[in-house]
């Protein structure tokens, strides 16, 4: 009974927020909202017997990309007075469509209910004895280690592509050059002129 | 396990050699131009040599998740190759500010995409796909102090989020009601029973990696980002996403769906038409020339889409013929683009200006004007053939009506192409100069020997790739 | 009792928020990355959902990639945004239409 | 020798025609006329050979043509005794005109073009009398057609030359569609377009029947009637014998030859020629009568109005061509060849002595403005006066008479004695003959009698000016005389005698417009001596119609002798004896006269029938059509199509991307419903 | 000759050309290219003297399975002969009447013929389905760049219109082929002539083929890219349109529709005959009222090949070899009439009749030879027009009288509008200064006038040469439709004869008698 109370609870809040996260006008204040959604939904996942994803939806939605979001909004020091309200002008339509595909989704995942598939041979059956971190660790690090590190080369062209894009090279920071210093003759500063009288010198 | 290491070398390769390409590229600063050129395309032609080593060999690794098979390696080899030119043309584009991190998403997307071409699992699938998406992003928004450029990184990367999400919410559905994200197993469970969540399942799987092949209606980014990025990245995003994209579409279409013909082979009969004409009208009217052929790149995977939804192995031939050709085709044609700066060198991609271009540059307009016809599958040029295959498995397999409307569609694509022939030889010269550039040998050779192959001499290669194709097909049946 | 078919409503319900954050809104380009955000988290209950009902922990599995990736995504997303925020000075979706037709 | 008869105007036509700057004009000339005279005189031996009955038929094969199947057809010259008629007809008139025309189109500068024409002509004419089967007649039949374009068009300036040129072949087109067709059918029904197989198995298909067009129609006369059509269009048979009168603005020797005396009658030796297929379809030869009877009453009527010398002359031919028809439509095959042949005489005779007239006139053709010739040009008068002696058919029956008396008799005894049809084409051939007679007194008496009436001529006139202008001062006072309106007519003018080359074949004509019809009727038409001489030829006569026509009442005999003098009285008191009268004929019967003297209106009907509106169509389906259906509907409708589709696909692509992402979404809803629509 | 590929020379021979050419100057282009043609038609006339009428129905095969999927399969039977020889004859004239009048980009121009000329003799020597195809398609390439290089002012939607109106008619017979290919399971054309199609198969293949070599012909309704793309043409490229490419939609007819789905065709044949009526008709008189030369002779063009249509589809001997003489001709008369156009344009650059007049006083060598190509085009006998004309029209008099009499209206029309043209251009009193400036033929001129007035005039007098290479070959098509051809609508019944007159018995007997010999 808990459980259904709980869960009712994580979904409307996961819902509600999810809707203030579009629908907020402040980006501040949406990044607020898609933090409480990504807290439910860890509770969600708690629920659902899953407890390594829903610390890690905490740890690095929360943690990381959530701040993430916020820092950018903050630096980019937008002035969200001028941003322009409302939403585009098929809204209605566009809600509509989008009320059919939830409808439609609704629908179609209530097919599980109807009868779930029985398999046969499960790829990774979950077993008692250990827990669930252990149990995905195992998975990751043996069956999966191909994805996985696959998933760390992701990680790599992410942070390449972050640097690349927003890496600035600093103009006009000087910058002491020693072997510049040293290789500098007299030659490369001074000059020596003889100018005809009346003439003066060029400079 | 280490077993498995020794079959997927040319991932292995791809991976370390870009990791040393980054580190020269660290260490020694944009200037080595040459030098950290020379090691990316050093790496695509090692991995390309172990792809071609490991022909034969057909094997699933790694716990099933992926193939080591000819299918894979007949895409692997065509992504590696248009991987290589479109590193070899870039530093003329960017001329001296090329920076080391271009070859190296390069390899890195290569690498995503050849992990897409030879995923048997969903999840290989999809860490393959977003692989090749993020470098891509990136690479779309290279020339990051140009608005067209960053906002053609925004759109692609937007929108590419949606279909990735509609992907996975698909495979989520696969997964949830077969219990499994291996292809096979997906195919048993699809073979067994059919309930309405495996066909959302299926039409949300289409319709992301529709937007990977830019399958109208998943196909507005296209003209946009195309005509945003670099000449270079466009020339890429044309070619072997391309290759990669349908040859997981395929892979995914014949080895997963396989059994549920019914479920999507209407959806993929209706991308295919709708993106035959829609490909084909919008192209009509267009002023810039990488738009241009961001619709012919719909139109033509309109047509692939054809011979995809034949479902048979020769449907399966005919899409491999037709990647490696329209590759071919797509990327001499950019180079033409490429080879054409006006007096003050900046890059010309408007199409007015070309008008009157055969008398001025002969030697680049009738290398286009292959090109554009070979494209538009006017025989005696090599473009007919892979579309004659496409049509023969739709006929095959019975789907006459859509070869009829597919072909008859073809003409309204015939319409812009020509006319942009028009524009090269009988409109009167326009006022930009494009002056004769030289020095480009590599660019020149590469045009020349592909406007050589897409004319007839394509034909004669038609027994070896029949082979070839045949095999790498065979392996999905 | 809870039934996966609830997550899967829930799950339901978050992706056509997140598809809808995408196309309705017009102000600003970091609500449309938040929403493919939820998009991405209503794909992982999907799957988290999947996996407990059917005692099987590959949908565990991929939730984790589907995390790495998202993490990933979020980076070069707001890279992107930034150097699109360095050119215009503006996130406002509306004004990124130089290209068309 | 048949070959070089028929060959040899050919050779001198190219010689003449593609040399002519090679060899000069007067090397043309000669080469031509020498041409022409060599078949002439090769001609009359085989003509003779027949009279007197040595004469043997046979086949010349030239050249392989086609084979296509079972058609086979060759270039093949026929000699017998109905070729060897026309043979000297053909080059006996063709070579007198050839020397005319030395004299005739003495000031033309394009003479050697000419000469190649009228040798080509003769060419052509002679394979279409030498024709073993319906192929060659067909190419005769189609060069004369040719030949005759040219020569009406020849003076090309002139637009109503050309207009004249093209209406003659584009009728003369009319007619060919049917001998096409029939020729076709003939094939179809007869397995061949030999001549001589196709009359051998006529009689076996007689009371078959075929569709044609949709119709079941018995087979010998849907086939004769399509034949006929074409014998109709060469022959200027009512219908389509509009451009006849017009052909006339052809150079005069050209009328005389093709107009008159040879290509016209084309028409004619083909229904001989096929004689045993009309026999078999009487129906077909009850047309072929009416038809001839009901040419021969208009042109003659319309004759009578005509002012112009040529046009009188020409609508005479027509009605001298119905005649022949209507003899060969009653059976009496042998009297129209008859008629044939000493038409050829006496008609290209009238032709050449109008010609003649017309240059000693300056090129007038109107006989208001004639008068009084008679003393000025004699030879030219009398040659013109036994001619018309001729055609009125001036003669003693039972005794002798002038050529047109034989055969014009023959023809009326004949349809009386057939009895039927050939009855009223016998009544209606004495009317004609009474109208006949009537014109050409007319026209004797307009030319020749009477006070000159040249001042009004433009022509005339010009001639004086010219004179004038020349600086012949010796007519300085004529001129003036002229200006202030001469009493005696003349403007001061004088006309003078033609030159010998022109002269010559008048009298040669003359002769045989005399005595042509005297020396041949036994041949021609008399019942045993002309099976003989046709000698299966043709069918000459049915031989107790031919009992029959020399046994008619005697009155039957002399009523065309009868009718020849009541015409003669009636021109002479219209026109010397009181000259008002014809004025006040005109007044009291106005419409009448309007009437026949605009040819019954066949011009201004055709005009309104098929030449504009063919025009008309033409222009419609061409803008309506064309433009405004086909191209607007297909190819430009599908180009608007696809812009409008352009358009919309642009206007799609935004540029921004919650558009792009709401395309997307909608994609994706659609397909989502589809499936759920398709798999519940 | 066994053995040896005279075929593939041919093919080779004006390829090496082009390409030569497309790296000359001009002034070499054009020696190169008339060179090449002159060789070419040499070997053709090597190819004519080597067949053996009479002999294997096919000749001079070669075959190479370079392809994989179809071969490099070339040989001739008779009628493909005469067209490659109609080809090869023509070439050389066009590129002599492209002498002066093309004076940009000669070497492109040259090049563009070349491969023309290859792609023509290729359609015709293709004994692989897919082979004849590739040939058949690519012609269009060469003739867009002729049309829209060197054409008119309206050149470029002429080119565009030409393009795409014939591709889409094809792109049909290429799903259509496919079909063939599967069902057959081969590509080999010799195999697919004996082949037979299921009836219902048939209809919808019958109807592909006919939506692609109707718009070739070109046949009424589908016709009216051919006035723009004439008019719009240099003169050599109508003259190359004119007379070898409008021949494809009836080779096409005759090599594969016919023999091929015989049960569709005898079917269908209304649908043809329907159509060529019309047209006969229709464009004729479109034909009357045009104040445009080319565009005259474009519609005249349209109605003549009709009657190819209908004498084709008359299913017998006549009706088939009439027609293939009637493409023989009308692609040398055409042509000639074309140049005729050609050589008062190049002197005055307006193709409007209007502008012209009297052209008989100075320049009486080309009043001549205009003058003989109009008679040959209405079909004077004698010429070579008539000759076709009449065996086709005789053909499809025995298959239905009613089209054949609205087919023969047609040659009323033609005179009509034919001779009103030469009216309006050579006769007339010579009155304009420009037109009086108009000097006659120049040997060059002379030098294309004079082989093709010569082969109008043989062909209208000895045509045998022609028909019998080509006899066999319409023997066999006709064999091959025999079973399916429909009765004509003549139904003769042979009654009794109808008791003769009484009083013509006797004579009736003589006649006879006398009549035989």
């Amino acid at each position: 009974m808990i459980q259904l109370i709980a869960f009712y609870l994580f979904a409307t809040i996961v819902i509600a927020s999810a809707a203030m996260v579009i629908f907020a006008r402040n980006p501040v204040h949406s990044v607020m909202w898609l933090i409480l959604a990504f807290f439910n939904a860890a509770g969600l996942m708690l629920l659902a017997g899953a407890e390594f994803i829903a610390m890690l939806l905490v740890i690095v939605y929360v943690g990381a990309v959530a701040v993430l979001f916020l820092f950018v909004v903050m630096m980019l020091n937008i002035d969200f007075a001028e941003l322009r309200a409302g939403f585009v002008r098929y809204l209605p339509l566009g809600a509509l469509v989008a009320i059919i595909l939830a409808a439609e989704l609704i629908f179609a995942v209530g097919a599980w209910n109807a009868g779930g598939v029985d398999l046969a041979v499960r790829a990774a059956p979950v077993v008692t004895d250990k827990s669930n971190i252990e149990q995905l660790g195992e998975l990751l690090y043996t069956k999966y280690i191909f994805l996985f590190e696959a998933a760390g080369i992701v990680l790599l062209v992410a942070m390449i592509g972050a640097i690349v894009l927003t890496h600035r090279e600093r103009g006009g920071v000087r910058v002491q050059n020693v072997s510049a210093q040293t290789r500098r003759r007299p030659g490369d500063a001074t000059r020596l002129v003889d100018p005809g009288s009346g003439q003066g010198v060029e400079l | 396990m280490t077993a498995d290491l020794a079959l997927i070398w040319p991932e292995l390769i791809l991976t370390i050699g870009g990791l040393i390409t980054l580190m020269l590229g660290t260490f020694l600063g944009d200037r080595q131009v040459g030098l950290y050129q020379l090691s990316a395309l050093l790496t695509l032609a090692a991995a390309a040599a172990a792809v071609v080593a490991l022909f034969g060999v057909e094997a699933s690794v790694f716990s099933d998740t992926l193939a080591v098979d000819a299918f894979g390696g007949f895409a692997k080899l065509l992504i590696y190759a248009a991987s290589v030119m479109c590193i070899l043309i870039a530093p003329r584009f960017f001329g001296g500010t090329m920076r080391a991190e271009y070859p190296v998403l390069i390899l890195f997307a290569a690498l995503g995409m050849g992990v897409m071409a030879s995923s048997r699992d969903l999840m290989t699938l999809y860490v393959g796909l977003e692989l090749n998406s993020l470098a891509a992003y990136v690479l779309a928004s290279f020339m990051r102090h140009d608005d067209r450029s960053s906002e053609a990184g925004l759109k692609y990367f937007v929108l590419g989020a949606l279909a990735s999400g509609m992907l996975l919410y698909g495979i989520s559905l696969l997964y949830g009601f077969t219990g499994t994200t291996a292809f096979d197993g997906i195919a048993a469970a699809m073979g067994a029973e059919l309930n309405i969540g495996l066909i959302f399942g299926i039409v949300f799987v289409l319709a992301g990696l529709g937007f990977k092949i830019s399958a109208v209606p998943f196909h507005m980014w296209t003209p946009d980002v195309y005509e945003g990025a670099p000449i270079p990245v466009t020339t890429f995003f044309a070619s072997a996403p391309k290759v990669a994209a349908m040859a997981l579409m395929t892979r995914v279409v014949i080895d997963a769906m396989g059994p549920a013909v019914g479920a999507w082979q209407q959806i993929v009969i209706f991308l295919a038409l709708a993106s035959i004409i829609v490909g084909a009208v919008g192209a009509i009217g267009q002023k810039n020339i990488k738009r241009l052929l961001a619709y012919s790149s719909i139109n033509n995977v309109g047509f692939m889409l054809i011979g995809l939804a034949a479902g048979t192995q020769a449907g399966v031939e005919a899409i491999l013929t037709y990647l490696l050709v329209y590759v071919v085709t797509t990327i001499g044609a950019f180079l033409v683009v490429l080879r054409l700066r006006d007096a003050a060198g900046n890059q010309i991609e408007s199409i007015p200006a070309l008008a009157g271009l055969s008398q001025r540059r002969p030697g680049p307009a009738a290398a286009m004007a292959v090109f554009l016809f070979s494209l538009a599958g006017i025989p005696p040029l090599f473009g007919f053939w892979p579309k004659y295959l496409v049509f023969e498995a739709a006929v095959n397999a019975n789907l006459v009506p859509l070869a009829v409307a597919g072909i008859v569609a073809s003409v309204i694509g015939a319409f812009y192409y020509i006319a942009i022939i028009k524009t090269m030889y009988f409109d009167d010269k326009s006022e930009t100069e494009i002056p004769a550039t030289g020095g480009a040998i590599v660019e020149d050779a590469v045009i020349t020997a592909s406007a050589l192959w897409l004319s007839v001499i394509g034909y004669l290669f038609i027994p070896v790739l029949a082979v070839v194709s045949a095999n790498a097909a065979a392996v999905l049946f | 009792m809870i039934s996966v078919g609830h997550y899967l409503a829930v799950s339901a319900v978050l992706f056509t928020l997140g598809v809808l954050g995408i196309f309705i809104n017009r102000k600003n380009i970091i609500v449309i990355l938040m929403a493919i955000e939820l998009i991405l988290l209503a794909v992982n209950i999907n799957l988290v959902a999947f996996s407990a009902a059917l005692n099987d922990l590959v949908g565990q599995v991929f939730s984790m990639f589907v995390l790495t990736v998202a993490a990933g995504e979020a980076a070069i997303g707001l890279a992107i945004l930034v150097i699109y925020f360095r050119g215009r000075g503006t996130i406002a979706v509306d004004d990124a239409n130089r290209m068309k037709g | 020798m048949i070959q070089a008869i028929v060959f040899l105007p050919l050779l001198a036509a190219l010689v003449a025609g593609l040399g002519q700057r090679a060899i000069g004009p007067f090397a043309a000339k000669l080469v031509t006329t020498g041409a022409l005279f060599t078949s002439c005189a090769l001609s009359w031996p085989i003509f003779l050979s027949f009279v007197f009955g040595t004469g043997e038929a046979e086949v010349v094969t030239v050249l392989h043509w086609v084979s296509s199947g079972a058609l086979q057809f060759n270039w093949e010259l026929r000699v017998d005794t109905l070729t060897a008629v026309m043979l000297v007809v053909i080059t006996t008139v063709s070579a007198l005109v050839h020397l005319y025309s030395w004299g005739y189109m003495e000031e033309d500068p394009d003479q050697p073009r000419f000469f190649a024409y009228l040798s080509l002509f003769t060419f052509a004419m002679l394979m279409l009398v030498t024709a073993n089967n319906l192929v060659q007649m067909f190419f005769g039949w189609e060069g004369v057609g040719l030949a005759s374009y040219l020569l009406i068009g020849f003076w090309y300036k002139k637009p109503s030359a050309n207009a004249a040129a093209i209406k003659a072949f584009v009728v003369n087109r009319v007619g060919d569609l049917g001998f096409m067709l029939g020729i076709f059918g003939t094939f179809l029904v007869f397995g061949t377009v030999s001549i001589p197989e196709i009359l051998a198995a006529a009689p076996g298909m007689a009371g078959s029947t075929i569709t044609f067009m949709g119709m079941r129609l018995d087979t010998m006369t849907i086939l004769c009637l399509l034949l006929f059509i074409g014998a109709m269009g060469k022959s200027a048979q009512l219908g389509l014998h509009t451009w006849l009168p017009d052909a006339m603005e052809g150079p005069t020797p050209v009328s005389a030859l093709i107009h008159a005396a040879t290509m016209v009658t084309a028409g004619v030796f083909m229904v001989c020629r096929l004689s045993p297929m009309f026999e078999t379809a009487p129906i077909a030869l009850g047309v072929v009568t009416f038809v001839g009877a009901a040419t021969c009453l208009f042109a003659a009527t319309v004759g009578t109005t005509q002012w112009d010398i040529k046009r009188v002359i020409a609508y005479s031919t027509c009605s001298q061509l119905g005649y022949m028809f209507f003899a060969a439509g009653v059976g009496a095959y042998g009297a129209a060849m008859f008629h044939l042949f000493t038409h050829a005489f006496f008609k290209a005779l009238l032709f050449l002595g109008a010609g003649s007239v017309i240059h000693a006139m300056h090129h007038e053709q109107d006989m208001r403005y004639y008068g009084g010739l008679r003393k000025h040009i004699p030879i030219t008068y009398w040659a013109m006066m036994a001619g018309t002696l001729a055609i009125t058919g001036v003669g003693i029956a039972g005794v002798a008479g002038f050529a047109g008396f034989h055969s014009k008799d023959g023809i009326l005894e004949a349809a009386f004695a057939a009895g039927g049809g050939g009855v009223i084409a016998f009544w209606v051939g004495i009317f004609a003959a009474l109208l006949t007679s009537f014109y050409s007194w007319r026209l004797v008496f307009l030319t020749f009698y009477g006070k000159p009436r040249w001042e009004q001529s433009e022509h005339i006139q010009h001639a004086v000016h010219d004179d004038h202008a020349h600086g012949d001062h010796a007519h300085a006072a004529h001129d003036d005389n002229g200006h202030g309106g001469a009493s005696d007519g003349t403007a001061g003018y004088h006309p003078h005698e033609s030159p010998l080359t022109m002269l010559i074949p008048l009298i040669l004509l003359s002769v045989g417009a005399v005595f042509a019809g005297y020396a041949f009727k036994y041949q021609f038409i008399y019942p045993e001596t002309g099976l003989a001489f046709w000698n299966g030829s043709m069918l000459a006569y049915d031989a107790e119609l031919m009992h029959l026509a020399h046994e008619v009442p005697l009155w039957v005999k002399w009523t065309p002798f009868a009718v020849m003098a009541i015409g003669l009285f009636l021109a002479w008191n219209s026109y010397i004896r009181n000259t008002t009268l014809p004025a006040r004929f005109v007044a009291q019967f106005r419409l009448l006269h309007q009437f026949l003297y605009n040819k019954w209106y066949f011009d201004e009907l055709y005009n309104v029938l098929f030449v504009k509106p063919a025009f008309a169509i033409g222009r419609f389906f061409w803008k309506r059509g064309d433009e405004q259906t086909i191209d607007r509907f297909g190819p430009d409708g599908a180009a608007a199509l696809v812009q409008g589709g352009t358009r919309l696909a642009a206007r799609l692509q935004s540029g921004y991307v919650y558009g792009y992402a709401f395309v997307m979404l909608l994609g994706l809803v659609g397909l989502a419903s589809w499936a759920m629509v398709k798999f519940l | 000759m066994s053995g040896f590929p005279i075929l593939s020379l041919m093919l080779a021979v004006p390829t090496i050309a082009a390409i030569a050419c497309l790296f000359a100057g001009d002034r070499t282009a054009r020696f190169i290219a008339l060179g090449a043609t002159l060789a070419t038609f040499v070997l053709g006339c090597i190819l004519w003297a080597n067949f053996d009428i009479g002999g294997a129905q096919w000749q001079f095969t070669e075959r190479a399975d370079l392809f994989g999927r179809f071969s490099w399969a070339l040989g001739i039977d008779g009628m493909a002969l005469m067209l490659i020889m109609l080809s090869v004859f023509l070439m050389p004239l066009c590129i002599l009447a492209s002498w002066d009048a093309i004076k940009e980009r000669v070497g492109l121009y040259m090049a563009m013929f070349l491969v023309m000329e290859t792609i023509m003799i290729g359609v015709f020597m293709a004994q692989d389905l897919l082979l004849f195809y590739i040939f058949f398609e690519a012609g269009l390439i060469p003739m867009y760049f002729i049309i829209g290089i060197w054409g008119g002012a309206n050149r470029k939607y002429a080119a565009f219109k030409f393009f795409l109106y014939t591709l889409l008619g094809s792109v049909l017979m290429l799903i259509a082929m496919i079909a063939m290919i599967m069902e057959a399971g081969t590509t080999d054309i010799p195999t697919l002539l004996n082949y037979d199609f299921p009836p219902e198969m048939q209809t919808w293949l019958w109807l592909a083929f006919f939506a692609s070599l109707a718009v070739k012909m070109p046949m009424w309704p589908v016709h009216t890219w051919l006035p723009d793309a004439h008019v719009q043409a240099p003169t050599a490229g109508s003259m190359i349109l004119a007379g070898v490419l409008l021949k494809l939609g009836a080779y096409g007819f005759l090599r594969f529709m016919m023999p091929m789905f015989p049960d569709a065709s005898a079917q269908l044949m209304w649908l043809v005959f329907g159509l060529s009526m019309v047209a006969v008709v229709y464009t004729s008189l479109v034909a009357l009222v045009q104040s445009d030369m080319k565009k005259l002779i474009a519609y005249s063009s349209v109605a003549h090949m009709a009657i190819v249509t209908a004498g084709l589809f008359a299913f017998n001997q006549q009706g088939i070899e009439g027609a293939l003489i009637i493409m023989l001709s009308h692609g040398v008369v055409s042509a000639a009439l074309f140049f005729c156009v050609g050589v008062i344009y190049d002197r005055l650059h307006t193709r409007e009749i209007d502008r012209y007049g009297g052209l008989a006083v100075n320049m009486p060598a080309y009043a001549l030879f205009f003058m003989l190509f109009t008679m040959a085009s209405i079909g004077l006998p004698g010429t070579s027009g008539f000759v076709g004309e009449f065996l086709s029209l005789l053909g499809i008099y025995e298959a239905s009288s009613v089209v054949a009499f609205v087919c023969t209206t047609g040659i009323i029309l033609g005179a009509a509008y034919m001779l009103y043209l030469y009216r309006r251009v050579v006769f007339g009193e010579l009155t304009k200064d420009d037109v009086k400036a108009m000097p006659d033929l120049n040997p060059r001129e002379w030098a294309v006038m004079a082989p093709l007035a010569a082969v109008a005039l043989w062909m209208g007098v000895y045509p045998e040469s022609f028909l019998a290479p080509m006899r066999g070959d319409v023997t066999t098509v006709v064999a091959r439709l025999a079973p399916t051809k429909p009765a004509g609508d003549a139904r003769l019944a042979i009654g009794k004869p109808a008791p003769a007159k009484a009083q013509g018995e006797t004579a009736h007997g003589a006649g006879h008698a006398g009549g035989v010999q």
